[in-house]
C-alpha cells in the first residue's frame, strides 16, 4: 500500500506539472488595469496565431485591429462613389484624371510604442505591396514619393487608369518600416523594376525572371514573419489570449482614440460550431453577435432577452449556384436556361436562408437591389424572372437534344443525366439549399446528390482547376465592376496585366479560365456583346453614366445566358444588447455595411463614434 | 534373442518399430536468450508385435508419454526411426507418413476432454467414419451401420448414446467412445495413454477389459503407457513391459517376468513402492526406497539412476551403462550389476505362507 | 532486474518499430489521398507567385518531404526527417509554424484532461464496483451493476452534449467553456488559476467519469468476485479474521488487476477525448486532429496521429512497469 | 468510443472458454431459446428492440419511398398530427428520416460485426491452430491493429475512405476493430489445443481446414457470437461519432447527420422545435444499443449451458 502511495504523490506532482506547462504564458499577462467600461463580444481567434498581418493566417484584420489610413464611409447602391473617414491619413487629395493621390498623415496616429507614423511607414508599406504583387492590378508606381515626414503621392503607372485607385490605396494596412524594412534588401527598388519588364529582350527578359524569384522568396519571408511585438494596434491592444477568450484594451496611441470609450474589450472565441454564440446571445451575455444560419425560433428567443435589438441589414453579397461551360451539358445556354426554370427558389431560400437571406427574384449577377439600382423600370421588367415552369424547362431540354425516358432525363449521347452538385463540408447553408434543389432536379428526372468538399480552400482550388462541373460561390461586392468580374474577370479568363486586358481560354490549363463563356454572345437590343472588355471597361472609367449603361448591359447578358443562378440574397442578421452600452449603428445601413469586414464590428463602429457606454 | 546395435529382435514378426528414438524440447520462456533443452528421451528403441501388447511404465516425467505421442505421429522426434511393418517413416513424404500413421490411434487419459464438447456421440462417430468410407470406397449406409456397430464393441448402447453430448456421460462410457472413436479408422495398435487413469476406480476394469477384449477379437495391438504397475500388467496381459527412467529403458522383457523378478535396481524401486495389501499381501523382502526424490536428481554423467540408487558404486557414478540382454533370459537390462530381487508383495496364503509362482 | 531491463528494453524496441509502421503508414495513407496534397500545395504555392523550385522547397518544409520526387525518397526523408523529430510544417495553422511547437502546446491540455479524468474515473468505478461486489444481493448492488450497463452503452459524446445541456445551456451554472477564464486569471502557478482551470474542468471530468464509470465498476466488480471466491479469502471467513482486514485483502488483490488495464486505458483515452475535447473547448491534440483533417493540413494531422500512437505505446510500457511494480509476484522474480 | 477497438471489460467478455452443447437431448436451439427468454424479459425486450430496427431496416425506404417530401412552409417545426416527430431544415418529417436512416446503420453495424467477427476469427483461428511464424507475424499485426487508436484512426482515415455506402464503413470499422478479437480466439483455440480431442482428431486423419472449421470453431462460436454483438454496438457509436463530427458524406437520413445538424445548425439545444429532431436520432441510437445490451445476458445465457437456469 506504500507503493500506492508514493505512486499517487508521483502522479499528483505530474498533473500540477503539466497543468501548469498546459497555461505557460504566451502574451503579456499584466493583470489589466481598473476599468470602467469592459464589452463583451465575440470573435473567431486564433491562439499562437503570428503577429503579422501579411500573414495568411495571422491575426491582424479583426476587431479593427489593423491600421488602415482611411475606413469606408457612406456609399449606396448603384454608384461607384464612396465617402472615407480618415483614419491615419488626415486627409488626401486626387489629382484631377484620378491617376495621382496625395495622403498627408494624421500627425495623432501612432504606433502601438507611441512612435509616430511616417511617410517612410507608407514607403516601406507600398514596396513590402510590390513584393507580395497585390497592388499590381491597380497599377501603383514603385516607387511612391515621400514629400516629407507626414506626406506621400501615390502613382499609377502610365498604361492603367483603374477608377478604385484611390479607394485602394486608403484601405491599406500599414505596416511599421521599425519592424518590416529590415526584411527588405536595399536595391529592392531596382529588383522590383527588374521584375516588370515585359518586353522581348532575352536578356532583359532573363533578369526580370531573376528578379521575380527573389521577390517571391522576399513575400515568403515577410508572410512567415513573427514580429516579437505588435506595433500596428488599432483600437485595442491584446492584453490576454486563451483557447476560449481574448481580453483587449484600449489603445491610446490610437489615430481616433477620443472616439473609443470602451476601455476593455473581452471576446469570447467562437469556434464550437455556434454554441458559444448561441448561448451568450441567449443569456444575455455578449454584447454584439453576428450570425448567419439561425433559425427564427432561435431569433425569436433571442429577442425575447432583455436588451436585445436585432437587426437585420441588406449586404452585397448573393449565393450563385455556377456552371462550368467547359463540361456538356451546361455549355448548352438552352440547359442553363432550363435548370433556372425547373429549381423553384424560393424553396430553396426559405431552407438554407431564411433569417440571413432574403428571396433573390432576379438573375442579373448581382443581388436585386443592384439590378433595382441599375436597370430601368423597363429593363427590370423585361427580364426574365425564371419562376418554375416545368414545361417550360422540358421544351427546353428537348430543344438542347434531351429526352426523358421511364421519367428520367438523358443526354443526347444517349446517357442519363446525372448532376453533382459541390458544396463544402460545414457550409451549412448552402448544403441545405443543394440538398433542395437536388430534391427539385431528382423529381424532375434529373439525378442530382450534393456533394462535400472537405474545406473551403480546397473548394476554392479545385475550381479554377475545372474539377467541378456545377458548383456555389458567393457573388460579393456593391462595385459595379467587381460583381460582374466575378463572372467575366478572372475566372472567364479575362486578367489585367500590367494595364492591360489579357484573355485566356479554357485550353490555356492553369491560367484560371474555367467558367469558358462565350467571348461573344448575341443579346436582344444590344447585338454582340464582349463581356471581357466590357467588363474590364468598367474599371477603367469615371464617368457615371457610361457605368450605368456598361452595367445595364452586362446585367442583361447575365440574365439571357444564365452562367450563374442566384439562389439568394444575403442578409446580415445579428443582436446588440443595449443594457450596457446605447447608441448602435443598427439603423445605419452604410455603418453597417462598411464594418462587415470586422469581425467582431465593435472597433469599426466606434470609429464611425458609435457605441455610447450607459 | 539378438540384439544387434540397439535393435532389439527376439520376435520375428513386428508391426511397430522405435528404433533409438531421442526427443528435446526447448523449455519456455526463452525469449531473446538461449532457451534451456530438456531431454525427453535419449535414444529409446521397442517394438510392437502383431496383436500383442506392451506396457511403457515409469514415474511422471519419464517420457513415456513423449514416446506414445511420437509412436502416434503427434509429436516429431529428434534422431531415430521408427519402422512400420519395415517401412521407415524416415524416407516417406509427410502425406504418407500420415496415413501410416492413421494405423496408431491413441486413448488419452482424460476422456472428458479428448471428446469435442459441442458434438453429439453420433456425430464424433459419424465424422471419421465418412472419411473412412471415402478412402475405403463404402456408401453412406455403411457409416450407419459401422457406428452401430462400433458402439456395440466397446459395450454401448447405440439408442441411449448416440444422440448424447460427452458432458450426458459418465467417463467410462465416454472412454469407451473415445475407443470406439479410434477404432473408427481399422487402427493396427491403440497407444492408451494413462487411459484408466482419471477414471473412477470402479469402471477402470470395465475398460481395460475392452482393451484385452479388442486386443483378442481384433487383433488390435495395445501399447499402454502408464505409472501404475497393477493396471499395465492387466492391460498388457501376455504382452512386454518396459521400464522407463529419464528418457532410458531401464528393463525390458515380457511383462510377468520383470514384476515378478526385476533385474534393474529402478524397476525394483518402482515395485517396492507399490502399496501393499496389509493382512492379504506381504511385502517383497527386498524392498527399498530411492535415496532421493526423482526431480532432485538432475545428474548426466554415469547411470542416470546413480543418485538415487542405494547399490551404486564408483563405476555407476562414471560409466554409462547399456541395456543389455541377461544371460539366458528375453530380458534386457540397463545396469552394471542386475540382479534379482524380491521386491514384489506376494499374497498370503489361506495357510499363512507365501505362494511362489 | 537485467531481465526486467531486458524486457523493458525490448518494449521500447517494439515501440520504436511500431511508431515507424505508423509512420509509414500515414506517409503512403496522405500519397493515397485523391489530388496528391503536397503536389496541390505546390500548385498553390506557385499560383502564389512562387517559382516552382521555392514552392517545392516551401512545401517539402511542410510536409517533409518534397512532393515531386520520387516516393522512395520521399519517405526516405520523411523518416530521416522523423528521427530528428522534425515534424513539418503546418500548413493551414499559421502557416510554416513547426509542427512540433503546435503539438507541443496542444498536448499539455489533453494529458491533463485525460490523467484527471482517468484518475476520478477510476476511483469511482472502483469503490462502485467494490460495493456492487460486496452488496451484490441488495439493492444498492444492482443498482450500481445496472447503471454501470447502462452508462457503458452510452456514447462519450451523448453524455458530453447532455451535460452540456443542463449545465451551459438551461441553467447556466457554466458560463463559459474552454480550459480557463482569462478575463480573470493569467496562467501562472497561481492559485487562482489552479482553481480556475479545476473549475472548468468540472463539467469534462464529469463526463469522462460519467461514461468510463461503467467500465471500470463492472471491471472492478468481477475482479472483487473472483477474489472473494479465492481459496484464502475464504481461508480467511473461516479463520475469523477481521471484515475490515478482510476487505484490505480484497480489495488489494481485486485491485491489482484492474492497475495495468489503467495505465493500457491511459493510452486509448489519448484517441478518445476527441469528442470531450471538441464539446468543452479544449485546445487539445483530438481536437487539434480532427481540425488538422477538417482544414487537410496533413503535416499536423499526421503528427498528431502519431503522438496518439505513441501515447498509447508508452502507457502500454507504463502498464508492464507498473505492473512489475505493484505485483510481488512479478516483482521478486530475480 | 473505443468499445470496438480495446480490450472489454472482464465481467462483459473474458468468459471461460465457453464448452457449450446444445444442451439436454431432445431440446432444440429455439426450445432452449425461448424458455431462456422466457425467464428473462430484460433479454426479450432486448430481442424485441433489434427485431423492431431489423425489421424498420427491411421495409423503412419501402415505407417512405425516395425522394422524402419536403415542406419549405413548416421548416423544423415542432412535433405535430402531421408529423409526429417534428421535421427537419427542409421540413422533411423526422419519423420518416429516422425509418429511413435506419438501414445504413443496421446495415453497416452489421457488416462491422461480421467483419470483425470474420477477420478476428479467422486470424485468431489460425494463428492459435498453426502456431510456428504464421502465429508470429499474426499476432504481430494484431499488436499493430490494437495498438493503433481506432477513433483518430478513423477519422485520419475518412480523409480518404468515402463512407458512403453501409458496405465501405462496415468494412472499415472491420478492418479497424478485429486485433481484440483475433487475439481472444487466439488464447480460446490455444486453451482448446490443450483437449485432447483436437489430437484426437489429427490423429484419425482430418485435415486442418476440417478440425478447424469442424472441431475447433464450433466450441467457440458462443463467444464469437457475443463479441459479434459488441461490435454492433461498438460500430454504431463509431460511425455515428464519425457523421457527428462531419467528417463523413452528407446524406440527411443518417442519424449522424441528423444529430449534427440539429445540434450545429437547428440550434436543438436552445429551441425546443428542433428538439425532437435531436432527440429521435439520440434515443434511436441508445435504443438500438440498449436492445443489444439487454440481449447480451440472454444470449450469453442460451449460448452457454452452464450459467442457464437449473
Amino acid at each position: 500500500m506504500k507503493r500506492l502511495r508514493y505512486l499517487a504523490t508521483v502522479l499528483i506532482a505530474t498533473l500540477i506539472g503539466t497543468s501548469y506547462a498546459a497555461g505557460a504564458p504566451r502574451v503579456d499577462a499584466k493583470s489589466p488595469t481598473a476599468s470602467q467600461h469592459t464589452y463583451y463580444g465575440i470573435a473567431n481567434i486564433q491562439q499562437g496565431a503570428p503577429l503579422n498581418f501579411f500573414s495568411p493566417s495571422g491575426m491582424g484584420g479583426q476587431w479593427g485591429s489593423d491600421i488602415t489610413m482611411a475606413q469606408l464611409g457612406d456609399w449606396h447602391f448603384g454608384s461607384n462613389m464612396f465617402n472615407f473617414i480618415p483614419v491615419i491619413a488626415k486627409s488626401w487629395k486626387t489629382s484631377k484624371n484620378g491617376k495621382q493621390v496625395t495622403v498627408d498623415i494624421n500627425p495623432k496616429a501612432k504606433w502601438s510604442n507611441g512612435k509616430p507614423i511616417t511617410a517612410r511607414d507608407l514607403y516601406v508599406t507600398a514596396q513590402i505591396e510590390q513584393i507580395r504583387g497585390t497592388v499590381e492590378p491597380y497599377g501603383l508606381a514603385n516607387p511612391i514619393t515621400m514629400v516629407n515626414s507626414h506626406e506621400v503621392i501615390y502613382k499609377q503607372i502610365s498604361s492603367s487608369n483603374y477608377n478604385l485607385f484611390l479607394r485602394q490605396m486608403l484601405f491599406q494596412t500599414i505596416a511599421p518600416a521599425a519592424q518590416y524594412a529590415s526584411l527588405l534588401p536595399s536595391d529592392i527598388n531596382t529588383t522590383i523594376k527588374d521584375s516588370q519588364y515585359t518586353g522581348t529582350d532575352p536578356a532583359l527578359a532573363a533578369k526580370a525572371k531573376t528578379a521575380l524569384t527573389t521577390l517571391s522568396g522576399l513575400a515568403k519571408k515577410i508572410e512567415a514573419f513573427n514580429p516579437p511585438q505588435n506595433l500596428s494596434d488599432g483600437p485595442y491592444k491584446i492584453q490576454a489570449v486563451s483557447p476560449s477568450e481574448i481580453v483587449l484594451a484600449k489603445n491610446n496611441d490610437y489615430a481616433l482614440a477620443s472616439k473609443i470609450r470602451i476601455d476593455k474589450l473581452v471576446l469570447r472565441n467562437d469556434n464550437d460550431d455556434n454554441q458559444t454564440i448561441w448561448n451568450m446571445t441567449l443569456a444575455g451575455q455578449t454584447y454584439q453577435m453576428t450570425s448567419g444560419g439561425m433559425t427564427p425560433q432561435l431569433i425569436d428567443q433571442m429577442k425575447h432577452v432583455s436588451g436585445n435589438s436585432f437587426y437585420k441589414v441588406s449586404s452585397t453579397a448573393s449565393l450563385q449556384m455556377i456552371f462550368n461551360e467547359n463540361v456538356p451539358p451546361y455549355n448548352n445556354v438552352k440547359v442553363r436556361q432550363a435548370l433556372a426554370y425547373i429549381i423553384d427558389r424560393k424553396p430553396v431560400w426559405r431552407v438554407a436562408a431564411l433569417v440571413a437571406g432574403s428571396q433573390s427574384t432576379t438573375i442579373t449577377g448581382g443581388v436585386d437591389a443592384n439590378a433595382r439600382a441599375y436597370l430601368t423600370k423597363a429593363q427590370l421588367k423585361s427580364l426574365t424572372p425564371y419562376k418554375k415552369n416545368l414545361k417550360t424547362a422540358a421544351k427546353l431540354l428537348q430543344q438542347a437534344g434531351m429526352t426523358k425516358k421511364n421519367d428520367k432525363w438523358y443526354l443526347s449521347d444517349g446517357s442519363q443525366w446525372t448532376m453533382t452538385l459541390y458544396t463544402v463540408a460545414g457550409f451549412n447553408d448552402v448544403i441545405e439549399a443543394f440538398q433542395n434543389i437536388a430534391n427539385q432536379l431528382s423529381s424532375f428526372g434529373i439525378d442530382a446528390q450534393p456533394q462535400l468538399v472537405p474545406t473551403y480552400a480546397q473548394y476554392l482550388q479545385d475550381l479554377p482547376n475545372q474539377k467541378y462541373a456545377v458548383g456555389f460561390w458567393i457573388g460579393t461586392s456593391p462595385i459595379p465592376y467587381n460583381f460582374l468580374a466575378r463572372l467575366y474577370g478572372g475566372p472567364d479568363g479575362y486578367n489585367v496585366e500590367n494595364g492591360q486586358l489579357v484573355h485566356y481560354t479554357a485550353a490555356d490549363k492553369g491560367k484560371g479560365n474555367w467558367l469558358n463563356f462565350p467571348t461573344s454572345v448575341k443579346v436582344k437590343g444590344y447585338g454582340n456583346v464582349k463581356v471581357g472588355p466590357l467588363t474590364y471597361a468598367l474599371s477603367q472609367t469615371r464617368d457615371p453614366a457610361k457605368i450605368r449603361k456598361i452595367v445595364q448591359e452586362l446585367m442583361i447578358t447575365t440574365n439571357q445566358y444564365v452562367p450563374e443562378i442566384t439562389m439568394w440574397d444575403v442578409i446580415q442578421t445579428g443582436f446588440v444588447n443595449q443594457k450596457y452600452f446605447s447608441n448602435y449603428p443598427i439603423k445605419n445601413v452604410s455603418v453597417m455595411r462598411s464594418c462587415t469586414g470586422d469581425y467582431p464590428p465593435i472597433g469599426c463602429w466606434e470609429n464611425f463614434g458609435y457605441i455610447t457606454p450607459k | 534373442m539378438t540384439v544387434i546395435g540397439s535393435r532389439v529382435t527376439w520376435l520375428d514378426t513386428w508391426m511397430i518399430e522405435a528404433r533409438n528414438i531421442t526427443k528435446t524440447f526447448a523449455a519456455r520462456g526463452g525469449g531473446i536468450l538461449p532457451g534451456e533443452v530438456v531431454t525427453a528421451l535419449r535414444g529409446v528403441s521397442i517394438s510392437v508385435p502383431d496383436s500383442s501388447a506392451l506396457a511403457l511404465i515409469g514415474e511422471s516425467g519419464c517420457g513415456k508419454t513423449t514416446l506414445g505421442r511420437i509412436l502416434c505421429g503427434l509429436e516429431p522426434y529428434d534422431g531415430g526411426d521408427l519402422v512400420f511393418d519395415g517401412v521407415s517413416m524416415n524416407g516417406l513424404s509427410p502425406k504418407e507418413r500420415n496415413a501410416q500413421f492413421r494405423r496408431i490411434q491413441i486413448i488419452h487419459q482424460d476422456p472428458y476432454a479428448a471428446l469435442n464438447p459441442v458434438r453429439t456421440v453420433g456425430k464424433t462417430l459419424t465424422d471419421p467414419l465418412k472419411l473412412r468410407a471415402k478412402q475405403i470406397g463404402r456408401s453412406a449406409s455403411w457409416v450407419d451401420e459401422r457406428v452401430h456397430e462400433l458402439l456395440g464393441l466397446v459395450g454401448l448402447d447405440p439408442e441411449e448414446v448416440l444422440s448424447k453430448y460427452p458432458h450426458n456421460l459418465s467417463g467410462g462410457q465416454r472412454q469407451r467412445v473415445v475407443v470406439a472413436r479410434a477404432l473408427t479408422v481399422d487402427p493396427d495398435i491403440l497407444v492408451a495413454d494413462e487411459a484408466v487413469s482419471m477414471i473412477d476406480v470402479s469402471l477402470r476394469l470395465g475398460i481395460l477389459k475392452l482393451l484385452n477384449d479388442l486386443r483378442a477379437r481384433l487383433g488390435i495391438a495395445i501399447v499402454f503407457i502408464t505409472h501404475d504397475v497393477a493396471a499395465g500388467r492387466y492391460a498388457a496381459q501376455g504382452g512386454s513391459m518396459a521400464v522407463i527412467y529419464r528418457g532410458e529403458i531401464f528393463e525390458y522383457g515380457t511383462i510377468d517376468d520383470v514384476i515378478q523378478f526385476p533385474v534393474n535396481p529402478y524397476t525394483q524401486s518402482l515395485l517396492s513402492a507399490v502399496p501393499v495389501l496389509t493382512g492379504l499381501e506381504q511385502p517383497g523382502p527386498d524392498r527399498f526406497t530411492p535415496k532421493q526424490a526423482m526431480d532432485t536428481d538432475r545428474t548426466e554423467s554415469g547411470c542416470l539412476f546413480h543418485g538415487r540408487c542405494p547399490f551404486a558404486t564408483d563405476t555407476c557414478r562414471v560409466e554409462h551403462p547399456e541395456l543389455l540382454p541377461m544371460d539366458g533370459t528375453k530380458r534386457l537390462s540397463r545396469c552394471h550389476y542386475s540382479t534379482t530381487r524380491r521386491v514384489v508383495a506376494r499374497p498370503i496364503q489361506a495357510g499363512g505362507g507365501v505362494t511362489t509362482p | 532486474m537485467k531481465r526486467f531491463l531486458l524486457r523493458l528494453a525490448r518494449k521500447l524496441l517494439a515501440g520504436i518499430v511500431m511508431i515507424w509502421v505508423v509512420a509509414t503508414f500515414t506517409f503512403f495513407l496522405v500519397r493515397l489521398m485523391p489530388g496528391d496534397p503536397a503536389a496541390a500545395q505546390v500548385e498553390s504555392l506557385i499560383q502564389q507567385g512562387y517559382s516552382e523550385e521555392q514552392a517545392k522547397a516551401v512545401a517539402g518544409n511542410m510536409y517533409g518531404f518534397i512532393p515531386t520526387d520520387p516516393v522512395p525518397i520521399q519517405y526516405k526523408d520523411y523518416i530521416s526527417r522523423l528521427a530528428h523529430f522534425d515534424l513539418g510544417q503546418s500548413t493551414f495553422y499559421a502557416t510554416g509554424e513547426p509542427v512540433s511547437h503546435l503539438v507541443m502546446a496542444a498536448l499539455p491540455w489533453t494529458i491533463f484532461l485525460v490523467s484527471m479524468g482517468i484518475l476520478v474515473t477510476f476511483a469511482i468505478g472502483v469503490i462502485g464496483g467494490v460495493i456492487a461486489a460486496m452488496k451484490r444481493d441488495s439493492v444498492i448492488g444492482g443498482t450500481i451493476t445496472l447503471l454501470g450497463s447502462v452508462l457503458h452503452g452510452i456514447p462519450q459524446f451523448m453524455i458530453a452534449l447532455v451535460l452540456v445541456f443542463i449545465f451551459y445551456v438551461r441553467t447556466h451554472v457554466v458560463a463559459t467553456l474552454g480550459p480557463y477564464d482569462v478575463e480573470q486569471v493569467s496562467p501562472g502557478a497561481s492559485l487562482g488559476y489552479i482553481g480556475n482551470l479545476a473549475e472548468h474542468a468540472v463539467l469534462p471530468i464529469a463526463a469522462l467519469a460519467i461514461s468510463g464509470f461503467g467500465f471500470w465498476a463492472l471491471a472492478m466488480k468481477s475482479s472483487v468476485v473472483t477474489t472473494l471466491g479465492d481459496d484464502f479469502i475464504l481461508a480467511s471467513e473461516l479463520r475469523g479474521i477481521k471484515p475490515s482486514i478482510r476487505f484490505r485483502y480484497i480489495a488489494r488483490n481485486a485491485f491489482l488487476p484492474l492497475f495495468t488495464v489503467l495505465a493500457i486505458s491511459l493510452g486509448f483515452a489519448f484517441g478518445g477525448v476527441i469528442f470531450i475535447e471538441l464539446i468543452f473547448v479544449y485546445p487539445g491534440i483530438g481536437k487539434m486532429l480532427n481540425d488538422s483533417v477538417g482544414q487537410h493540413d496533413f503535416p499536423l494531422m499526421e503528427a498528431c496521429f502519431l503522438i496518439i500512437t505513441a501515447a498509447v505505446i508508452v502507457s502500454n510500457i507504463l502498464a508492464d512497469l507498473l505492473y512489475a511494480v505493484i505485483d510481488p509476484r512479478i516483482r521478486t522474480e530475480k | 468510443m473505443e468499445a470496438i477497438l480495446s480490450e472489454e471489460p472482464q465481467s462483459l467478455t473474458s468468459k471461460e472458454l465457453i464448452p457449450a452443447g446444445r444442451g439436454q437431448r431432445g431440446q432444440s436451439f429455439w426450445a432452449i431459446a425461448w424458455s431462456v427468454l422466457r425467464h428473462r424479459p430484460t433479454g426479450m425486450l432486448g430481442l424485441l428492440i433489434i427485431l423492431l430496427f431489423t425489421v424498420l431496416a427491411i421495409i423503412g425506404p419501402y415505407l417512405y419511398p425516395s425522394p422524402l417530401p419536403t415542406d419549405t412552409n413548416s421548416i423544423l417545426a415542432p412535433p405535430s398530427r402531421g408529423h409526429v416527430l417534428g421535421t427537419d431544415f427542409e421540413g422533411t418529417d423526422v419519423l420518416a428520416l429516422i425509418v429511413v436512416g435506419t438501414r445504413y446503420v443496421i446495415l453497416s453495424a452489421a457488416l462491422a460485426g461480421f467483419f470483425i467477427a470474420f477477420f478476428g476469427t479467422v486470424l485468431g483461428l489460425i494463428s492459435g491452430y498453426f502456431l510456428g511464424w504464421t502465429d508470429s507475424v499474426i499476432m504481430r499485426v494484431t499488436d499493430f491493429v490494437l495498438t493503433i487508436p481506432g477513433f483518430p484512426l478513423l477519422i485520419v482515415l475518412a480523409t480518404v475512405w468515402k463512407f458512403g455506402d453501409p458496405l465501405s464503413m462496415g468494412f472499415v470499422l472491420g478492418i479497424v476493430g478485429w486485433g481484440a478479437l483475433a487475439r481472444a480466439v487466439r488464447s480460446q483455440v490455444l486453451s482448446l489445443r490443450e483437449r485432447t480431442f483436437i489430437e484426437a482428431a489429427r490423429g484419425l486423419g482430418f485435415s486442418s481446414f476440417h478440425i478447424i472449421t469442424r472441431e475447433v470453431l464450433p466450441n467457440i462460436a458462443p463467444y464469437i457470437g457475443m463479441k459479434f454483438l459488441l461490435g454492433v454496438t461498438g460500430a454504431i457509436y463509431a460511425q455515428v461519432g464519425l457523421f457527428f463530427l462531419g467528417v463523413v458524406p452528407f446524406s440527411v437520413s443518417n442519424w449522424g447527420v441528423m444529430l449534427n445538424f440539429a445540434y450545429r445548425q437547428a440550434g436543438a439545444m436552445y429551441s425546443s422545435n428542433a428538439l425532437m429532431y435531436l432527440l429521435a436520432p439520440l434515443v434511436c441510437i441508445l435504443l438500438v444499443t440498449l436492445g443489444v445490451v439487454l440481449f447480451l445476458d440472454a444470449a450469453d445465457e442460451i449460448l452457454n449451458p452452464r450459467l442457464r437456469r437449473g
